[in-house]
């Protein structure tokens, strides 16, 4: 049972990585702000949670799992907020989306 | 160990000398305060290398643990961080009122209005 | 409460600066700073008996015993510091209040003594410890009011030079930081006797040559010891006039100390002065400040300006008399630290005085000063006589004594440099008598009255003071003497 | 385990460091200068010094980006480039640079045990400091009692810089007529502009309080302590008068006030050594401020944590109002010369 928990948590701690690895590609490969934003502002989220989640399952101490789980409550509200606070303040800035493709 | 110890205080010293030179080349002064800011944290940096203590862990004590990292440089680098951030503080309030009297933040061009023609 | 003597000194004016937020009222807070830095006199006076007696005072701070605790020292040198310190202090606020009602507005002025007291606990912080970090602590107490104090003065080049002054006395701060942590590093401590103990058998390797030689750098930077100047005319000729009065007295005979007192107990005179070219190096910048210093002065139309590189200069005698590593030399260089807070105080008192009055410190307002401001003007005269090295006023007799310590080191040489130097200064002091005296007042000039009380009185005891220790010079050469004995004594 | 993350770090460091020297946007270098005090908390934590992290966190990642950002925010944010070539500036920084390599050569190695550094006075901080003083938390005992002047000394550091900042960008008050027309139009326009914002920031302040508040008092067992729980307590005062606009900012904490309590905590912490004074002991000697010595150091420490609480988040909230007053400064001086 302890084995499956811990595979468990490494499991998570290791899709975390590797999607906050391709989120840092998306900043490279996408071509205009907004575009971006969503591939970092959505996986962004789902990264912390799963390392959080990942760092619970591997760590079976009282305290501590209540504060992760605090960080992780923590993050699901900051995060999207930030977000949206950058997007909301380039549109505000007069930033426009670049909608054609480029050749 | 050697090579990273040795590693360690060489990135520090770069980059404590990338701070010094931005503060003496760049003519703009909210970059020289940046250059400040990199210069002083490197110098941190360099003190709480000083106190590591291969095999310890923080200072704070534990019956689990019998090697500390020694805590004394932690001490005085907690009080270097808040004349740092003290410092830029007192450094922006002048610069901010220097563009307001000024008009500008570079250098070159306060130093034109001061002297004009030389 | 006398055992409490060394920290009463520091933490009286430390605590006074808060409450005079709470007091509010400029005219009150001024009299509040006043008798905080009256009593600070009283203090140090008590301090220096006391020293003067039973030699060097320790204090533990919270009980520690150092070197795992902050320790307060006490010997004779600081003592002497901390009297000249409080001195001019007090006079110096007598003017204070008149001087500042002009200059700087009403909303700010308790926040000006607020800061006023800090930058004097900070500087009596950093002659008292006995605790290498806490000297770039309370070095950065007093560097950061010095900056908010300086850009207090009217326009905007205040503002400026006070950004220059932040920049460069930060990388100062920041090199003795290095300094500190390097000695640390290879000694684990950082209390000044006990680094005196085990600096020694650490002395030969390259880290601490590295960190004697950021000190040297970063303290010549506060020092403002020529080609390091720069940042200091700009700074002293704009801040508020009785800043400068106050700052020209104290704040660079503070950084000489730190000089004095790192090379001589803490690396010990030996590694100072015989492992490294210290000496010729100090002799060479000290005669260059001197020239140098007196040379820019004699072009300059803002009398300000005038005398801060006058005091470009001055430093210049002070390392001169400092690099020669004898007692002599020594005497001669803390007699004229004596000398010079007098003179320096004093003239730029008057100067403020004048701009009270006038408005302005430029050249061409000072024709026919001598017949309006007669008292000020006199003043004047005393000191720029002063600064010239005439007898009967001390600026002779502190050149008397550099002279004879350098014939006695047998550098003849830098004797006679030293009196040329004073003939430089001649020209520029007999420029501003010739103006005030000599030539008539521009006709659309208002005319103008003598200073108020407020000023006269302290100007003239720090004018009374030039001439009485230059006659009689027991007092002062007492402790000069006493300081350079002890300091040479610890380490022989 | 921690090498590759130490070298990975100090990499990162350097990349960071040589960006800010080549980028001419100043609100990129800002934000990077963040990341760096980030990186740097983050080196921190590797090497022990957990306390010291959480205070460049706050410090270099929090609270000094914030100051700059508003400082650009009056200043404009172009770097115009450097005409000439720095070749001065170059020589002077490989001078420099090249004498802190010499002096690494002679250095203790890196991590050792028996260092000269760990070795004389740390000791006895380790040691004894938990039957000395009576917490787990060396950190805090080494700067609240073994070196707690130096730690009135930061406290009057950061006093200073608020009464400097006070000194040079205070502006009169607005009247309270002009007060409430200005928090009606910029409320509308914030409204619009923040909702979301509003919404979540009014959830997490009373929460970021709280933590400011265990950080403070949980200072002796763990990382933390009045400097880091002053910074947090002033971040959520600095994120409701960036959401909500100044002015209400203002009626809901009076600036007089706020300066009058920047100089109470210098105040508390001092007079902490006055008490030692008056019961016998040295300045700021805990042991004689309770029968018990242990006991004594134990509400010697809570004082004094309270007093650096205190003064460094009153000035933290003055520096930041006054900086973003100014802004209002200006635009009105404007608007009343057009």
């Amino acid at each position: 049972m302890e084995i499956i928990i811990s595979w468990l948590g490494t499991l998570c701690l290791f899709a975390g990585s590797v999607l906050a690895i391709i989120s840092g590609i998306g900043i490279f490969r996408f071509p205009d702000f907004y575009t971006r934003m969503h591939a970092v502002g959505v996986s962004d989220t789902l990264v912390t949670g799963l390392i959080v989640i990942g760092l619970v399952l591997q760590i079976p101490d009282g305290i501590v799992i209540v504060k992760l789980l605090l960080i992780l409550l923590m993050t699901l509200l900051i995060n999207p907020t930030a977000s949206h606070a950058l997007a909301k303040a380039a549109i505000l800035s007069g930033l426009q989306p670049t909608l054609t493709k480029k050749k | 160990m050697m090579i990273l110890g040795l590693y360690s205080y060489w990135i520090v010293i770069a980059l404590m000398m990338i701070g010094l030179y931005i503060i003496i080349a760049q003519g703009n002064l909210i970059k020289k305060i940046v250059g400040l800011g990199i210069f002083q944290t490197s110098v941190f940096i360099f003190y709480i290398t000083v106190g590591k203590v291969e095999g310890g862990t923080a200072p704070i004590l534990a019956e689990a643990y019998s090697q500390y990292s020694n805590p004394l440089p932690h001490v005085l680098i907690l009080t270097a961080i808040v004349v740092g951030i003290a410092t830029t503080a007192l450094g922006l309030a002048l610069i901010v009122r220097i563009k307001e009297s000024y008009g500008s933040i570079e250098e070159s061009e306060i130093q034109e209005k001061d002297n004009p023609k030389c | 409460m006398l055992t409490h003597l060394p920290i009463l000194q520091v933490i009286v004016p430390l605590l006074a600066a808060p409450s005079c937020m709470i007091i509010q009222r400029p005219i009150l807070v001024w009299l509040f700073t006043l008798t905080v830095s009256g009593l600070s006199f009283l203090i140090s006076l008590a301090l220096l008996q006391q020293v003067m007696i039973s030699g060097a005072i320790s204090y533990e701070l919270g009980g520690w015993a150092p070197p795992w605790g902050i320790e307060y020292r006490v010997d004779e040198l600081s003592a002497v510091l901390l009297l000249i310190i409080t001195f001019v202090s007090t006079v110096v606020l007598v003017a204070t209040h008149a001087s500042i009602s002009k200059e700087i507005a009403e909303g700010r002025q308790s926040l000006f003594y607020v800061l006023y007291l800090l930058f004097l606990a900070g500087i009596l912080g950093i002659v008292s410890t006995g605790d290498v970090f806490n000297v770039f602590v309370f070095l950065e107490i007093s560097s950061l009011s010095a900056y908010a104090l300086i850009a207090m003065g009217s326009g905007r080049r205040a503002l400026w030079a006070s950004y220059q002054y932040l920049i460069l006395g930060t990388i100062g701060a920041t090199f003795i930081l290095i300094s500190i942590g390097l000695m640390y590093q290879m000694t684990g401590t950082l209390n000044m006797v006990d680094l005196a103990q085990r600096l020694p058998e650490v002395a030969a390797t390259r880290t601490i040559f590295a960190a004697f030689a950021f000190f040297i750098v970063g303290v010549s930077l506060k020092l403002a010891l020529f080609p390091l100047h720069v940042w200091m005319p700009n700074a002293y000729a704009y801040a508020p006039s009785v800043i400068t009065a106050f700052f020209a007295a104290t704040s660079t005979k503070v950084a000489l100390y730190l000089l004095i007192r790192f090379t001589f107990t803490v690396f010990g005179f030996s590694y100072s002065f015989s492992t490294l070219p210290l000496q010729p190096l100090f002799l060479g910048l000290g005669l260059l400040a001197i020239f140098a210093g007196s040379a820019t002065a004699i072009y300059q139309q803002n009398i300000k300006h005038l005398f801060v590189y006058s005091s470009v200069a001055q430093i210049g005698y002070l390392v001169v008399g400092y690099s020669m590593g004898t007692p002599e030399g020594l005497t001669a260089t803390l007699l004229h630290v004596f000398n010079h807070a007098l003179m320096k105080s004093a003239l730029f008192l008057a100067l403020a005085a004048v701009i009270y009055q006038v408005g302005s410190a430029q050249l061409k307002d000072f024709r026919g000063l001598g017949h309006q401001m007669p008292l000020t003007m006199a003043a004047i005269v005393v000191g720029g006589l002063s600064l010239i090295g005439v007898p009967l006023t001390v600026g002779f007799i502190s050149k008397w004594y550099l002279v004879m310590a350098a014939i006695e080191n047998g550098w003849w040489p830098v004797a006679i440099l030293i009196v040329l130097g004073s003939l430089l200064a001649i020209a520029y002091v007999w420029r501003l008598v010739e103006t005030a005296y000599f030539s008539d007042p521009t006709p659309e000039a208002n005319p103008v009255s003598e200073a108020p009380l407020a000023f006269l009185l302290p100007l003239w005891v720090l004018a009374g003071a030039n001439i009485y220790f230059g006659v009689d010079t027991r007092l002062s050469l007492h402790l000069a003497q006493a300081v350079s004995q002890s300091l040479f004594g610890v380490s022989p | 385990m921690g090498i590759l993350e130490h070298i990975i770090i100090l990499t990162l460091l350097l990349l960071v460091a040589i960006a800010i020297t080549r980028l001419k946007d100043l609100l990129a270098v800002v934000m990077l200068m963040g990341v760096y005090g980030l990186l740097s908390a983050s080196f921190f934590v590797i090497m022990d010094a957990v306390d010291v992290a959480f205070t460049e966190a706050s410090v270099g990642a929090g609270i000094s980006t914030i100051l700059m950002l508003t400082a650009i925010s009056l200043t404009g944010r172009t770097v115009s480039p450097i005409g000439h070539k720095p070749v001065l500036a170059m020589i002077l920084v490989i001078i420099t640079g090249g004498l802190l390599v010499y002096a690494t050569l002679d250095m203790p190695y890196y991590g050792l045990v028996d260092a000269p550094a760990n070795l004389h006075v740390s000791p006895r901080y380790i040691h004894d400091s938990l039957h000395e003083i009576g917490i787990p938390n060396a950190v805090t005992s080494v700067l609240a009692s073994y070196r707690g002047f130096d730690t009135f000394g930061e406290v009057v550091v950061i006093f200073t810089a608020g009464i400097g900042v006070l000194a040079l960008l205070s502006v009169p008050s607005p009247t309270p007529q002009e007060d409430t027309n200005e928090i009606k139009s910029q409320n509308i326009a914030m409204h619009h502009q923040h909702l979301v914002l509003r919404v979540i920031s009014k959830l997490l302040i009373p929460f970021i309080l709280l933590f400011g508040l265990y950080v403070q008092f949980h200072g002796d067992f763990g990382p933390g302590g009045g400097f880091q729980a002053g910074v947090i307590f002033a971040a959520a005062i600095i994120l409701y008068a960036m959401l909500f606009g100044l002015n209400t900012a203002r009626k809901a904490v009076s600036l007089p006030l706020v300066r009058l309590v920047s100089a109470l905590g210098v105040l508390l912490y001092g007079s902490v050594g006055i008490v030692s004074l008056l019961n016998g002991g040295n300045f700021l000697d805990y042991n004689v401020l309770l029968p018990d010595p242990v006991a004594g150091q134990h509400i010697g420490i809570l004082l004094i944590e309270l007093g650096v609480g205190i003064t460094v988040a009153s000035v933290m909230i003055i520096i930041f109002f006054n900086f973003a007053g100014r802004n209002g400064h200006l635009l009105n001086n404007q608007s009343r010369r057009k």
